[in-house]
């Protein structure tokens, strides 16, 4: 029973949505079936912001190593919490929106989570800088491909590639790297685009289709048999 | 200032760039350290002085300029802030310019997000540019903020048949149906053009294939340009036009100041960051460059 | 932004790039707060939207969808995790989160990326007008529609998997690799132009906004 | 102030402004301009009643010269109720689809020429009411064709099932997870498990979350740590779960933990953030990256790089394979990851979909070669036989809605 009923739910759930398409009056039930996903996560959020503060309780009060962080974090997710649900300083009272201007809620969004989000985003260009030294290296054919089609879209965005290739003339034109860096992108990168993109689809159809024929079953802990 | 800019820029570029010349014709690796430095000063150098290209808008950027272009006054235009904080500076300069461009051409525009975070985005976009330039248009009337509704694909499969199934009011509490701009918009299909503008997921894409393609609605999109390879294969069927980066911003700006004069002296802040853009990517192509000749030296040295 | 909210902001950002320098006591005060003030607002964003405004707005409206409260009684069984008897109910939910997504992606992914990337394939390789003669095809077009149908065809090649890629077949994986490659190169410099934008708009904050050195 | 401007108060008041805009359109525009013909209606088909199909016949003035602006569509409920303006197409446009219908009420229509700010009326069309179809015929071909699909992959499950030995080629990322593994244990470090930063309704994140049951039963045996921070709360329980039953099934449920997955924060970068934390304080021997991942991938390879581990990598987010293939040691690359769980089960059933997948590739192969083929003998004038074969497979593949 405990091992049976969830195949039995997914095969149910899965077969009866594939099978809705098709239906004009059944159409629907894919949005359903979304907003009962939006209703799960929340009421599983609670399991996560549990964890939160349990992890991060225990070491504080353990005295682990770092514990002091712990306590930063810790505040950090309840003054938000409170900002949020209970609307401080929100300009329009607690019935008004919660990121209006002006709220903390809305202040702390900005002051904080803004610069860090965008910072941390924004590391990466140091990143590719460094994967562009360090891993960027022609150490075999398909590598040095892959070298070579990222120099050339890279000349192409540049006023460099404009001025290197000026001279070839107007007959051909493909060769000059502006237009050859539109043609890497509207013909070779069309077609490994879309091998690649109907290689994902039947992926997707043949590991939905074990999940819901109960064929794959490692994500509920259930080992086939 | 801009000529001394440019030169004091180039010479601790080229500075840098000969050191690791030096380094890599020795066949020794740079230390990652020294990559990120280089890096920041290739950036930072060119913002300080200020030094930016011309612009000229390639097919793709003007299809999606021309769709809007070509709409007759009055046509309804969603468009969809699906961005966070941390992707804002390359993305917002494509709001602000869609913004401005459907407002100056008297759309019809209602704002909604998939993400979060970008609910506030839509908030200071009505704040900078619709209320400061142009001053005339009502909330409720020529534009409206839906807002943010959890679920990302899930949302655009419930509003392309029923709009009011997810959202029941705007995004002050209002009911959709008191606002005039809602009279006869029952779902996505009655909009005459989605423009979704991000770089993650849901994104552009789930905008094509979840509302565009079924409901028949054309899609003009804006991405990051991480996401623009992956999006070429729609266009032009299923995705009207795309700006990919901050290039396609740029672009995007200076058919906009070309068409509308009124917009001369508005901040471009796409064509204002092609500068720094363009000297990374410079100094990018030399990082890639000298790792192969250090490598090479390495390998040569190794046989 | 206030005085103070900007070097808030300033604080932090410096924070988060020390850590390109290496781990630090900074960094990990800017991590931990970052990680607390995120969770607590992905939460409160959650709560409002999927709780108050869909779930409790929707049951109480004047014409309840009272389908809500099966998404309900689903996300409470997922709290039974937390009673260890009773705690294997919460896989029933699981099992229909997953089941949802395998039958809404097999429907999704199957028309859009299989059927329509394969019909925009079909193109003919030379782009003339019907009638015209074959040599007025621009030499460029044919090329390129040569490659998108070859590059597809032998990247599909690539990926089969009941079959070892030896000779003809082998040679034909390996052009398919070599178009991937491109379009991985092709994604790179695209991608390449797009954390450049990133980096620039935390400068402009720091020289701008905070320094004033740049208007 | 164009046409379309004009229309929309009218929309509002109904009937009285109708007329007023309608008489001068009868009084003098009678001679100038003529209105469309032939209006008809008709339910469109197979849908849930939500659509009428409007289609008429050019006015004779419509010649592309610019002299008309285009088509105003009017509707008004029946029994005859005002009629109002519901939408606007450009001049040589024949046909609308109107998609703000009700189901079972009944409708007509009316058609105007728009010049110059004047609107020049059709005769008014015979009555529509749309209704809903049971069976949506108009995807025959997406049901043949899926059946195709999911036919043959389960054809060969079954197939397997019954003993049938099938060839599977090697993976390579694939190979080294055992060896990545074995890596960890000899350095006696902590591996790493990324599941992406997407939810439970993404169907990388389950992908993800097979492999891991794949993973962590070589883990329960070895007793090597394993750290899996998550950006979901819903990835976390099931991850417990999967982990949990993979330390019963080695017969050491007392060394399964729960920290061993800790749900760290929804928002991306933060979660990056603690990830990267994690990484150069733990460090941590092997890094699995498996599941949706967006711009994150390369700050987390890069770290990874940075201290030294091995990393393997997979996802179908083909904006982020570069990184991956460039940073990583091994790459999954889009259709691998989803095939990655069944292969490394080694059970006959799960190698069955692949091979099923494969018939996929090739149905896909065969219709690309006969479609551009046909395409291009048509084209060279080759005779409507191949005109007609490429149009067959073209509307075969294509999706109506």
């Amino acid at each position: 029973m405990k091992r049976q009923v969830p195949v039995i739910i997914t095969f149910i759930v899965g077969a009866v949505l594939i099978v809705s398409v098709f239906f004009p009056p059944a159409e629907r039930l894919g949005e359903n079936f979304s907003v009962f996903f939006d209703i799960i996560a929340v009421f599983a959020f609670f399991l996560g912001g549990g964890n939160l503060i349990r992890i991060h309780g225990n070491k504080i009060y353990r005295r682990q190593k770092d514990w002091a962080f712990s306590a930063v974090t810790l505040t950090g997710f309840i003054v938000m919490l409170a900002a949020g649900l209970f609307k401080i300083a929100n300009p329009n009272g607690i019935t008004g929106d919660v990121a209006a201007t002006g709220s903390l809620f809305q202040t702390l969004y900005y002051n904080i989570f803004y610069p860090l989000g965008s910072t941390m985003y924004a590391l990466l260009a140091f990143y590719v800088a460094s994967a562009s030294y360090r891993a960027f290296r022609a150490k075999n054919k398909e590598a040095t491909i892959l070298l070579i089609a990222a120099f050339i879209i890279l000349l192409g965005r540049t006023p460099l590639g404009v001025y290197a290739t000026g001279w070839v003339p107007e007959s051909f034109s493909l060769l000059q790297i502006p237009n050859l860096a539109i043609w890497i992108m509207s013909s070779p990168n069309l077609a490994g685009q879309r091998a690649i993109m109907i290689g994902i689809a039947l992926g997707v159809i043949s590991m939905s289709l074990r999940l819901i024929l109960g064929v794959e079953r490692t994500y509920l802990g259930v080992d086939n048999e | 200032m801009n000529k001394w800019g440019l030169i004091i820029s180039l010479t601790i570029i080229a500075a840098g760039l000969l050191y690791l010349f030096i380094k890599s014709i020795r066949g020794r690796d740079v230390e990652r350290r020294f990559i990120f430095l280089f890096m920041g000063l290739a950036v930072a150098v060119p913002i300080l002085f200020n030094i930016s290209f011309s612009e000229k808008a390639t097919p793709i950027v003007k299809a999606a300029f021309d769709k809007i272009e070509n709409l007759p006054p009055g046509s309804k235009i969603l468009i969809s802030f699906d961005y966070d904080p941390a992707m804002a500076p390359e993305v917002n300069p494509m709001t602000d310019a869609f913004v401005r461009h459907a407002m100056a051409k008297g759309h019809r525009v209602y704002f909604m997000n998939l993400w979060a975070t970008g609910q506030p985005m839509v908030a200071t976009a009505i704040d900078r540019i619709i209320k400061t330039e142009f001053p005339e248009k009502k909330n409720g009337v020529d534009y409206v903020n839906l807002g943010y509704k959890a679920g990302g694909t899930g949302v655009l499969n419930v509003i392309i048949t029923d709009i009011r199934k997810m959202y029941l009011t705007d995004v002050n509490g209002i009911n959709l149906d008191s606002l005039p701009i809602m009279n006869g918009i029952r779902s996505l299909r009655d909009m005459d053009l989605l423009i979704s503008v991000g770089g993650g997921l849901p994104g552009v894409k789930e905008w094509v294939l979840f509302a565009g393609d079924p409901g028949h609605i054309p899609v003009v999109g804006g991405c990051a340009a991480v996401s623009a390879p992956l999006l070429y294969p729609y266009y032009p069927n299923q995705l009207m036009g795309l700006l990919g980066g901050i290039k396609g911003a740029a672009e995007y700006e200076s058919e906009l100041k070309r068409k509308y004069p009124r917009f001369a002296e508005t901040p471009q802040p796409g064509i204002k960051m092609m500068g720094p853009q363009t000297m990374a990517h410079l100094v990018i192509m030399a990082f890639i460059i000298f790792g192969n000749i250090s490598y090479f030296v390495l390998k040569s040295r190794g046989e | 932004m206030d005085t103070f909210g900007i070097w808030v902001a300033a604080f932090l950002t410096l924070g988060i790039i020390s850590f390109l320098y290496r781990d630090n006591p900074w960094y990990k005060v800017c991590e931990s707060i970052f990680v607390g003030i995120s969770a607590g607002y992905w939460f409160v964003t959650l709560f409002y939207d999927n709780i108050l405004g869909l779930f409790w707005r929707g049951v109480t409206s004047p014409d309840p969808h009272y389908m809500l409260l099966v998404g309900a009684v689903l996300g409470f069984m997922m709290l039974l995790r937390l009673v260890p008897p009773i705690g294997w109910i919460s896989r029933w939910p699981l099992a229909f989160v997953v089941g949802a997504t395998a039958g809404l992606y097999i429907i999704n992914y199957f028309s859009s990326n299989v059927m329509l990337q394969v019909q925009s394939t079909l193109a003919p390789l030379f782009s003339t007008k019907f009638g015209q003669p074959i040599f007025e095809a621009s030499l460029y077009d044919t090329i390129g529609n040569l490659v998108i149908a070859g590059g597809t065809f032998t990247g599909l090649v690539y990926f089969f998997f009941s079959k070892e890629h030896k000779g003809v077949f082998g040679g034909a994986a390996r052009i398919g690799i070599w178009t991937i490659m491109i379009t991985f190169g092709a994604s790179f410099g695209y991608t390449v132009m797009s954390r450049m934008s990133l980096l620039i708009g935390r400068m402009e904050f720091i020289f701008g906004d905070w320094l004033r050195l740049i208007r | 102030m164009t046409m379309r401007g004009a229309n929309r108060p009218f929309c509002r008041f109904g009937l009285s402004f109708f007329i007023i805009l309608l008489l001068p359109a009868y009084l003098c525009g009678q001679e100038s301009i003529a209105p469309p013909s032939k209006v008809v209606a008709y339910d469109f088909k197979y849908d849930r009643g939500e659509a009428v199909e409007l289609s008429w016949q050019l006015s004779p003035d419509d010649k592309g010269n610019g002299s008309i602006s285009g088509y105003e569509i009017y509707r008004a409920e029946d029994p005859l109720d005002s009629f109002i303006s519901i939408g606007f197409v450009s001049a040589g446009t024949s046909s609308y689809r109107d998609k703000s219908v009700y189901k079972g009420q009944s409708y007509r229509y009316q058609v105007a020429t728009s010049s110059d700010g004047h609107l020049y009326f059709s005769e008014i069309s015979a009555a529509v009411v749309p209704r809903m179809e049971l069976i949506n015929w108009n995807l025959l071909n997406l049901f043949i064709i899926g059946l195709f699909l999911c036919g043959s992959v389960i054809f060969f499950i079954s197939h397997a099932t019954r003993g049938k030995k099938l060839f599977i080629r090697k993976i390579a990322g694939l190979e080294a997870i055992d060896e990545a593994i074995g890596r960890a244990t000899e350095m006696g470090r902590p591996i790493l498990f990324v599941p992406g930063i997407n939810d439970m309704d993404d169907v990388q994140t389950i992908a993800g979350i097979t492999l891991l049951g794949r993973v962590a039963k070589v883990v329960a045996d070895y007793d090597i740590r394993i750290n899996m921070p998550v950006s979901r709360s819903l990835v976390m329980t099931t991850a417990r779960e999967t982990i949990r039953e993979a330390y019963m099934g080695a017969g050491r449920p007392d060394a399964y933990s729960d920290d061993m997955v800790n749900y760290i924060t929804d928002e991306q970068f933060g979660y990056v953030a603690a990830v990267d934390g994690i990484m150069v304080r733990q460090k941590p021997a092997t890094c699995f990256y498996l599941g949706a991942f967006f711009a994150e991938s390369l700050i987390l390879a890069e770290t990874g790089n940075s201290i030294g581990a091995i990393q393997i990598a997979g996802t179908a987010q083909p904006a982020q394979l570069p990184f991956f293939v460039a940073a990583c040691d091994y790459t999954l690359i889009g259709e691998e990851l989803f095939a990655a769980s069944a292969y490394l089960s080694n059970e006959p059933k799960q190698l069955g979909s692949l091979k099923g997948q494969d018939m996929g590739k090739l149905l896909a192969m065969i219709v690309i070669i006969l479609g551009v083929l046909a395409a291009t003998v048509s084209q060279m004038g080759g005779g409507q036989f191949f005109t007609d074969i490429h149009q067959f497979l073209s509307n075969i593949f294509t999706v109506q809605n």
